[in-house]
C-alpha cells in the first residue's frame, strides 16, 4: 500500500464497463452512485477494493464497479468475504446484500460475521421484498403483507435489522435511505473508517415491486417529522422545526416536544458508543409513534478477527522460526532401513 | 529386558485386536503397541474403530471401542481380516469381537470386569471365562485390576486410578509375548504424565507388571517373533492418514509458493484434519473453523479468490451441504482443494464407521453439469501424495478438485517413506502479473487454464460470478451457443488432464482371466488377494484408480485385455456403474455396505471364483 | 367482427413470436392471444422466454422478452422451431430473434421504436427497416405509437401511456392476420382496468384499431386459417405447466384425505408453485415460505411426521441445497414429494433458461446410498399426471419422490382435458391407528411400507432419525450385517415400485432400426420427429420414460429390440449414462444445452442418420 | 384433546426403553430428569408431545423421553419443528439442542423461529463446547479458548444467546443451570405456559470437554454471589445475605450494596415484559461484574405464527367454501370437444 499517499481516483475510475441493469427508478442507482462518489477519496488503490455479493437484483452490484468483484450465490456473500479477508486482510472488502440475501437465506452468516468483527463493510440494501424473484414478502416485510406468496397477507413478524445485528454482536450499526445521498455518503465514509464489521442498512426504494414503502421518510413534506438524524454527542432532536426531542423515561424512551422550557435539556444526548442506547434507537425501527433513526446507530472498538489471527501467525513464526518441511516429517518417532 | 523363559518362535505376521470400554484406553494402548512395532521394523497396518458416543455406559455394547493392528515381515496393507489375539478387556468387547477370533486364537481377558452387572449389560447369560463357551480358543483369562493393585500396593492410589492403568497391564502382556521393547512407551508415559509423578509411576509399574507376567503363563509356550520387513531404502515413520494428508496439503503450498487457507466444520471422521493444521501456524496456515459446511466452503473460495491455496474437508452429510457452493467454485474455474473423508450414510447413517459411498455424490452433486476432478486415496501413507497431486491439478488446471478418502484410512496407520523434499516438484500456478487489459478468461493452450487475477495486484480488475460467462470476455451471457461452448470448456478442462496424469499399468498380469478394479481405501484388501491368488498360479491383474475422474486414458483398451473385470467397492456399485456406462463392459460388482473395511478373504473368493470359472 | 376484403387460406400449423423490451407486454399479448386460440379449438404449445433482470435497461439486447405459441389443426407437442411471423416491437427483439424467423417468414416491428438510440443499443450499424438488410423476408413496419395515438386522439392520454397500448395494437394485427376474435382479450381489457376506464378504452382502441389495420396491408394477401384440432371427446382449457403440477397436487390430496403442506424458498422457475398453492386456503392447504430452502425441506419432513402431505418445490441450486435433508427422509422413510423445475446451471448459470441436467443430482447428490423415486413430467398438461403419480407413489411406498420438471413446461402451456375427478383413483396411506405395541417398522408386504404412526395417536409414541436403525424395531443400530441389510432394503424399497408402474409400450415401431428414448420436455419435439421419419417410412420407434428410478421392468428388453438407441437429453448425457451403465447397451446421445428446448427438425436429422445407417 | 382432564401420568411414563448414552457425570442427565417429570403434569396426553433435536450429544435427547421424537440433522431441528407446529398445532413441539447446534450451523433457523413466534420451546443445552466431535470450541465459548481446534486460542467472539434471541424478536427468554434442578423445573413449566416460542437457555456442564465451565455459577460455596435469580415484580437482589442490589444509571446497570439505609428502592424492579429491561439483563451475560441472571428475562404476549396462518384457513373456509376440485379446474375459460 505504499502507493496510497500519492493516488488520485475519481468517480469515474470505478464506472465499469457493464451496462447496469435495474429498472428504471430503482433506488439501487443512487447508492451505486454514492459509492462511485466514496471509493476514490479513501486513499485506497482500486485493486485493494474487493466488493462481494451475493443474488438479488442489489447483488448485481459488483458489476458495476471497476475493481474486484465477486457476484456469489443466495446469501454466502459474508462467508466468501470472510476467506477474503483473512487471506488477505490489506483489501478494503463490501459486502452488497438484501434483506432476502442477508436476512433470509443468508442469516447465519450474517450473524456471524457480525459476531467475528472482520474489518469489512456491509451494505444492505433494505426494500423489503424479494425483488429478483418478482415481489414476494420478505424477512422485512410488516406482517400483513400481501405478496404473490402471500395473497391473504403474511403472518412473519419482520427481523428488526438494526437489533438483530445488535443481538449478534455487531459493532457499527447504521441506517442510511436511498435518496439521502448526502448522508449516505457520510455514512460509507464512517463504515469504511470503523476497524470492525460496519453494517449499514439503506432503506431502498423497489420501483417495481414496492413503491413507496420509505415514502413517509422521503416525501420532502413530512420527512423532518419522520427521520431522527443521528448525530454524536448532540441531543436527538427533529421535527420541522426541530422541536421534538426523545428523552429516556425509566428504561424507555419518549417523545417530548420542545416547547417548554428547559426541556432540551432532558433530550439524550446520542452516545454511538453506548450499547443500551443503540438498543433503544433500534427498537424504533416499526414502532409509527416515533421517528426513525438514520445515522450511526451503535459503534464498538475492538480488536478485528483478522487481526488476532495474524497475530498469532506472527506470533508462531517467531517463537517456532519458519516451518521447515523436513523437520515435520520428522517431528515423530523414524527409522531407518 | 529380554526374554528369557521361553523359546522364541518366529512368524510371518500376526494380527491383535484391542478391545474394551470407551473409558479403558483401547486407543492408546492400540497407539502405542503400533509405535514400538514399527520400531521393530515391521510393516504394519492399524485400524481403530469406535462408537459415535463420546462415551457410551459403561459396559454397554454400544461402548466398545477398539484398535486393531496386524503386523508382518511381509508388506502388507490391511489390518488383517482374522485376529490371533483378541485383548478384551470386558465381557462387552468380548461379545461384539469374538467373531473376528481365528480358531486356537488368543483370548486376553481382564477378569475383573467380567462382574455379573456387565455380563448383564453385555447379554451374556453365563459368564464364558468360566463355562467353556471359548472352549475353541486359548484364554488368557486375568485379574489385572488385582495385579496392577499388587504392583503399586505401596502408593496408596484410588481403586479408580488403578483400573485405569490396567490397559498398561495389557499392553505389557501383549509387548512381551511379542518380543516389543517398553522404551518407547515408557518414554510417552514419562511425556503425557509430566505433570503426575504418580501417575507416572504407577502407568509404568502395570506396564512391567504386565511384561513380567508373561514369563509365569502357561498357555504361552514361545514368545513370537516377527522379522523385519524388507523396506525400500529410506527414513521411514508411522504416519496416520488424516496426517498424511495435512502433510501433503502443506508441502504441496511450500511447493506452490503459497499459503495455506483451510476452513472446516467439525465432523467425524474429518475433524482432525482441522485440528493438525491449525497446530502449523509457523507455516503460515491460516485456518477458519466456519459456523458450517457452507460458510467453510464458501470462504475458501474467497480466499482462493485471493490467492491462498484454498482447502476444505468434511465428510458424507457435509459434502451434500457443499454441493451449491461447490457449483459455484466450478463456475468461476477457482482452484481449491475440497477433502470428503467418508463414512457410512445415509443421512447421519454410521458417523464413525467406513464406507466409500459418495463417489457419485463427488460427481453428480450440484446442479447443471457441473464437473469437477475427482482423485482418491489408497492408503494411510498414499494420502501424503494424493493430498499434494490435489493440489498440483487444481493450481495447474484452475480447477476444483475433489479428494476422497475414508474413515479407514483417515484413522487408519501405516509406515510412510518421508521423501526428500527438495526432490518434490515445483507445482505452477498462473497467478497473473501487473496488467493493462487483463482479462481473466485469457487461457493457457495446454490445460485451458484461465488466468488468477488476484485483489490487490495493480490492473487485474474484474468480476466473477455464478452466472454464465461470455467464453471471451468472461461477461455476463445469456446466449445459447455460448452457453454450450462454456460447458463443453468446463468438460473439457477435466477431460484435458488425462494427458497429465499416468497411465494404468496393472499389478500382475498384463492380461488374461480377472483385473480386479478398485479405489480407494481397499487398496490392501484388494492387492494382497491378487497376490495370494496368483501365488496359486490364477492369472489376475490389479489397477486402484487414483483418479477417478477423468479416468486414466488407457483405461478402456487395459479393460480389454481381461476375460473378467471386478470391481470390490464398499457401497452398491457407484465405481461400477461408470466403468460399464462408460465403457460398455460387462464388469461385476463385489459390493459390501457394512460400515467396515473389505477384507481380504472376501475379495479372494470372489477373483477365485471369476478365475475358475 | 369478420375479415372481409382478403380471401382466406388454410395452413396446418402456424408459429408466432412476439418479442419486445421487457416493458412492452410481451408475455402478457402471447397469453391473450394463446387464450384466444385456445378457444378457437386449435392444439396449441407456448413457451415463454424472458430476461433474468427485472427490467434490464430500456432497448437493451438483455432486456428482450419473448412469447412464442405453435397452433396447428395437428396434435402438436412443442411450441415449433422456426416461425413463420416474428413481433419484433424494438430493434433489439429483432438482433436476438431473427435467426429462428422462416426464410419467406413475416417480421412486424414497430417503427417507432426503431430510433437511432435504440438500433446504437442492439448493435445495429443501419436501420435493417430501411437498408435492405431484411430482403429474404416480408416487412411489415408500422409506426404502431402514431397509429395507436390517432385511435386515442380525443382521449388526452400520455405518450407513455400511448407506447405501453402498442402490443394491444400488435395483437390486434396478429389477431387479424390469423382470425382469432378479440371477445376474450376485450374481457379480459375490461377486468383488469376495471377501476381505470381510461385504460380499458385505450387499450381496447389500439387492439382493434390493430386488427382493422390488418385489411389495408398490402403484404399480406391472405387471412389464413387453421382448422379445429381433433382432440379426445371432453371439456379442455389451456393450462401452464406450474400450475397444473399445483392442480395435481391438490387432486391427490383430496383422493389420499390428507391436507396439504407445501413450503418452498422463492426460486426461478419454482416459485410460481407457491404463489398458486398459497391462494387455495379453502382447500386446506398450508403453504409456508421459509428462510430457505433447507428449511423449506426439513419443515416438509416435521409436517409429514405429523400426517400431512409434504411437498417442496426448488429448482437446481435450491435442490443442491436440500441434499442433505432429502437423506434424511431417505432414512426416515418419509414420504414426500420434491419438485425440482430444473433451469440452465451449473451454479447460478441462466437462471430464466431451460435445461433437464439435474436427473443425476436426483438420483446421486446425497451421501452414502440414499435411493430415491424419480420421474418427470412431458409437457405442460402431463405435469398434472407427474404429480398426482408422485403422491401417490409417496404415500402408498412410504418413500420420498423427486420430480422433475424444468423451465419450458413450468411456463409453458397446451390444452389440458379436464378429468373426471371421481374416475380418479384414491391414493392409499399407510397411516396407524390406535395401537398397542406399536412398531413403526412393521412392513407392509408388498410395498415394504413401514407404517405411519403420527403424533397425536395413542400408543404411537416412537422415535425416528438419521441414524442407522434396526430392521426389526427401528432402534438405532450400529451392527454391520444389519447396515447392509437396511442398504438393501432402501434400495429394494425402490425397485419394487418397478412392479406398480406400466411398462413402456414404444409408440411407433416395435421393433426396428432406431429407438427414441427421451424424457422430460422433450417429449413434444421428439414426438414430433418421430412421426415425421415414421411418415418417411423409416422404422422408428419412441419411449419416453415417466419413471427414470427405478426404471420399469421391460425396459431393458425392449432396448434390445432395436437397432439403435438414440436418447435427446438437454443435458451432456445423463440419462444416457444411466441406460449404458445398467444395460450395456451402446445407446447414443443428442445433447443440447443451450439454455433452450430440442427442436424437431435437431431430432429429426438424428433419427434419419441413424436410421438410414 | 378431550382426555385433558383425567389422564394421570407419571415420570416413568416418559422413560423410554433405550439406554442412555451420555458420559457418566454429563449435565444432560439432570436436565432429562426434569423433563421427564415436567411433561407429565402438565395436563397433555402423552401422544401429543413431539420432542424435535439436530445432532449434537444434547440432541440424543429424543430417544430417551417415551413420547414422539425426531432426532433429526445436524442445526435444523427447529425447521422441522416448524412443520410439525404448522401440520398439527395441538401437538406440544419442544426442540433440544446444543450451542453449536443451535447457533453454529442452525443459527439461521434459530432466529427465524424466534422470529416467527411459533407455539413451542426451545431448550438449549449450552455447554460452551462441542461434545459430539469432541471438544472443539463452539461460538459461545469464550474468547481465547484453547481447543483442539484452536490449539493457539480462539479468536471469535462468542453469542450471546439471550441478547441473540431478544434481536431476532424472541417472545420469551430464560436462563436456567442443569445442577439447580428444581429452579429448572419452574422455568420449563414457565416455557410450556407461554404462548408463543420460548427459549430456555441451560448451562450445561460437559464433563469430558468443557467440565467446571459453570463451576463459579454452581459451587454452592460462591454461587449466591453470582447468581442473580430474578422473579417478575421482585426487585434484583442477589448476595449471600441478600445484600447486592442492580439499579438503573442513566441507561446503564451497576450494582449497588445494600447496606445504606433505603437503597433497596432504588433497586430495579424485574419486569419480565419489558424489553429494554430483558435487554439489560442479557448484557450481563459475560461481565464478570456483575451476576448471571437466570430465570425468566423477558416474555412477551403476541399471536403465534400457526394461530394466524390456521385463522386464514378457517376464514378461506368460511368465505369461499370447502375447495372444489371441479370448480378449481374449469377455474379459467374452457371448451368441449
Ligand atoms: C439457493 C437459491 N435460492 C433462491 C434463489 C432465488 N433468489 C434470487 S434473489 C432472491 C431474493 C432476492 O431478494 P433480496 O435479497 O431482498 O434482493 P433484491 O432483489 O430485493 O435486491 C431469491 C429468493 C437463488 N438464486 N438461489
Ligand atoms: C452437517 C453436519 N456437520 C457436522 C456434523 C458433526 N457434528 C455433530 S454434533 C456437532 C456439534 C455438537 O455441538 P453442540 O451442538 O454444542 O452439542 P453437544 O454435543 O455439545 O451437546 C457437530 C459439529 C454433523 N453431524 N452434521
Ligand atoms: S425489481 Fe425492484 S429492486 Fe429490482 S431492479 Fe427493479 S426496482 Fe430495483
Ligand atoms: S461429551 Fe460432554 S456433553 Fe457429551 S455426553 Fe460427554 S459430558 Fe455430556
Ligand atoms: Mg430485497
Ligand atoms: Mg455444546
Amino acid at each position: 500500500m505504499s502507493e496510497v499517499s500519492t493516488i488520485t481516483l475519481s468517480k469515474k475510475d470505478f464506472i465499469s464497463d457493464q451496462d447496469v441493469r435495474w429498472c428504471p427508478g430503482c433506488g439501487d442507482y443512487a447508492i451505486l452512485s454514492q459509492v462511485q462518489k466514496v471509493f476514490p477519496n479513501l486513499g485506497i488503490p482500486k485493486e485493494n477494493f474487493l466488493v462481494v455479493s451475493g443474488i438479488g437484483c442489489s447483488s448485481r452490484f459488483p458489476y458495476y464497479l471497476d475493481t474486484f468483484g465477486f457476484h456469489s450465490i443466495h446469501g454466502r456473500a459474508p462467508a466468501l468475504a470472510t476467506g477474503a479477508k483473512i487471506a488477505n486482510p490489506d483489501l478494503s472488502v463490501w459486502i452488497v446484500t438484501g434483506d432476502g440475501d442477508s436476512m433470509s437465506i443468508g442469516g447465519n452468516h450474517f450473524i456471524h460475521v457480525l459476531r467475528r468483527n472482520f474489518d469489512l463493510n456491509i451494505l444492505l440494501f433494505n426494500n423489503q421484498v424479494y425483488g429478483l424473484t418478482k415481489g414476494q414478502y420478505s424477512p422485512t416485510s410488516e406482517i400483513g403483507r400481501i405478496s404473490n406468496s402471500t395473497p391473504f397477507g403474511s403472518v412473519d413478524y419482520p427481523f428488526n435489522p438494526p437489533l438483530l445485528a445488535l443481538g449478534a454482536g455487531g459493532t457499527f450499526i447504521a441506517r442510511g435511505i436511498d435518496r439521502e445521498q448526502k448522508h449516505l455518503q457520510g455514512l460509507l465514509y464512517e463504515a469504511y473508517k470503523h476497524k470492525g464489521t460496519s453494517l449499514v442498512e439503506i432503506y431502498q426504494n423497489c420501483w417495481v415491486f414496492n413503491d413507496g414503502a420509505f415514502a413517509s421518510l422521503t416525501d420532502r413534506e413530512i420527512k423532518m417529522e419522520t427521520q431522527l438524524i443521528l448525530e454524536n454527542g448532540k441531543p436527538m432532536i427533529f421535527g420541522r422545526n426541530q422541536d421534538k426531542g426523545l428523552m429516556l423515561k425509566g428504561s424507555k424512551l419518549e417523545v417530548i416536544s420542545l416547547t417548554k422550557k428547559n426541556s432540551i435539556n432532558e433530550v439524550m444526548i446520542h452516545d454511538e458508543q453506548n450499547k443500551i442506547q443503540g438498543l433503544l434507537l433500534s427498537e424504533l425501527t416499526y414502532d409509527k409513534n416515533y421517528p426513525t433513526p438514520i445515522g450511526v446507530l451503535y459503534r464498538e472498538e475492538k480488536p478485528t478477527y483478522e487481526t488476532m489471527l495474524h497475530n498469532q501467525l506472527a506470533t508462531a513464526l517467531k517463537t517456532r522460526g519458519k516451518g521447515n518441511l523436513d523437520k515435520l516429517f520428522n517431528d515423530s518417532h523414524t527409522w531407518k532401513v | 529386558m529380554a526374554n528369557k523363559s521361553k523359546s522364541k518362535k518366529n512368524v510371518d505376521r500376526v494380527v491383535i485386536r484391542f478391545t474394551g470400554d470407551s473409558g479403558d484406553g483401547m486407543q492408546l494402548t492400540g497407539s502405542r503397541f503400533t509405535e514400538a512395532t514399527a520400531i521393530m521394523g515391521n510393516d504394519l497396518a492399524t485400524y481403530p474403530d469406535y462408537p459415535a458416543e463420546i462415551r457410551a455406559p459403561a459396559g454397554s455394547l454400544a461402548g466398545v471401542s477398539s484398535f486393531q493392528i496386524q503386523f508382518s515381515s511381509d508388506n502388507i496393507g490391511t489390518p488383517g481380516d482374522k485376529l490371533d489375539v483378541l485383548v478384551a478387556m470386558n465381557p462387552a468387547a468380548l461379545k461384539t469381537n469374538l467373531a473376528d477370533l481365528k480358531t486356537s486364537g488368543i483370548i486376553i481377558a481382564n477378569k475383573a470386569n467380567y462382574t455379573d452387572k456387565n455380563l448383564r449389560l453385555s447379554g451374556w447369560e453365563l459368564n464364558p471365562l468360566e463355562d467353556d463357551f471359548l472352549r475353541d480358543y486359548r484364554v488368557i483369562a486375568l485379574d489385572m485390576t488385582r495385579l496392577v493393585s499388587n504392583a503399586v500396593e505401596d502408593m496408596d492410589l484410588s481403586l479408580k486410578l488403578i483400573s485405569r492403568s490396567t490397559n498398561m497391564f495389557a499392553l505389557g502382556l501383549v509387548s512381551w509375548m511379542y518380543d516389543r521393547t517398553l522404551d518407547s512407551t515408557i518414554n510417552f508415559i514419562k511425556d503425557k504424565f509430566a505433570k503426575r509423578p504418580e501417575l507416572v509411576e504407577a502407568n509404568i509399574r502395570a506396564l512391567k507388571a504386565g511384561y513380567n507376567y508373561g514369563d509365569t503363563i502357561e498357555e504361552i509356550q514361545h514368545v513370537v517373533t516377527v522379522s523385519k520387513a524388507t523396506f525400500e531404502p529410506g527414513v521411514y515413520r508411522n504416519i496416520v492418514g488424516n496426517q498424511a494428508l495435512c502433510f501433503g496439503l502443506i508441502t504441496a503450498a511450500e511447493k506452490a509458493g503459497l499459503d495455506i487457507y483451510f476452513s472446516g466444520y467439525p465432523i467425524t471422521p474429518a475433524s482432525d484434519i482441522l485440528h493438525i493444521l491449525s497446530g502449523y501456524k509457523n507455516f503460515r496456515i491460516k485456518t477458519f473453523q466456519a459456523e458450517d459446511e457452507i460458510a467453510a466452503i464458501m470462504s475458501v473460495i474467497g480466499a482462493v479468490f485471493c490467492g491462498d491455496l484454498g482447502i476444505t474437508a468434511t465428510s458424507g452429510p457435509g459434502m451434500a451441504l457443499k454441493g451449491e457452493s461447490l457449483g459455484l467454485a466450478v463456475a468461476t474455474e477457482l482452484p481449491l482443494v475440497v477433502l470428503n473423508i467418508q463414512r457410512a450414510g445415509p443421512s447421519t447413517g454410521m458417523p464413525t464407521k467406513t464406507e466409500q459411498a459418495d463417489l457419485l455424490q463427488a460427481l453428480f452433486g450440484r446442479n447443471g453439469e457441473s464437473p469437477v476432478v475427482v482423485i482418491a486415496a489408497n492408503s494411510p501413507a498414499d494420502c501424503f501424495s494424493t493430498a499434494f497431486e490435489a493440489c498440483r491439478i487444481a493450481l495447474e488446471h484452475m480447477i476444483p478438485v475433489v479428494v476422497l478418502s475414508d474413515a479407514f484410512l483417515a484413522h487408519g496407520s501405516e509406515p510412510w517413506l518421508i521423501p526428500q523434499t527438495k526432490s518434490l516438484p515445483k507445482i505452477r500456478t498462473h497467478l497473473a502479473g501487473k496488467s493493462n487489459g487483463f482479462n481473466s478468461f485469457k487461457r493457457e493452450e495446454k490445460t485451458l487454464a484461465r488466468q488468477w487475477g488476484i485483489p490487490g495486484t495493480k490492473g487485474l480488475e474484474h468480476r466473477v460470478g455464478g452466472l454464465e460467462k461470455d467464453i471471451e470476455t468472461g461477461d455476463v451471457s445469456y446466449d445459447p451457443i455460448n452457453h454450450e461452448k462454456m460447458m463443453n470448456l468446463r468438460q473439457q478442462k477435466v477431460d484435458i488432464i488425462a494427458n497429465d496424469i499416468p497411465p494404468v499399468d496393472p499389478f500382475g498380469d498384463k492380461n488374461g482371466k480377472v483385473l480386479v478394479v478398485g479405489w480407494g481405501s481397499s487398496f490392501g484388501a484388494i492387492r494382497e488377494a491378487v497376490n495370494r491368488s496368483r501365488k496359486e498360479n490364477h492369472s489376475v491383474g490389479h489397477v486402484h484408480l487414483r483418479h477417478l475422474n477423468p479416468f486414466p486414458l488407457n483405461l478402456g483398451e487395459t479393460l480389454l485385455k481381461y476375460q473378467n473385470i471386478l470391481v470390490p467397492e464398499m457401497n452398491s456399485g457407484q465405481l461400477l456403474l461408470l466403468l460399464r456406462g462408460k465403457f460398455l463392459i460387462d464388469a461385476s460388482g463385489l459390493n459390501k455396505v457394512q460400515g467396515k473395511p473389505l477384507g481380504v478373504d472376501e475379495v479372494y473368493d470372489k477373483i477365485i471364483e471369476l478365475a475358475g470359472a
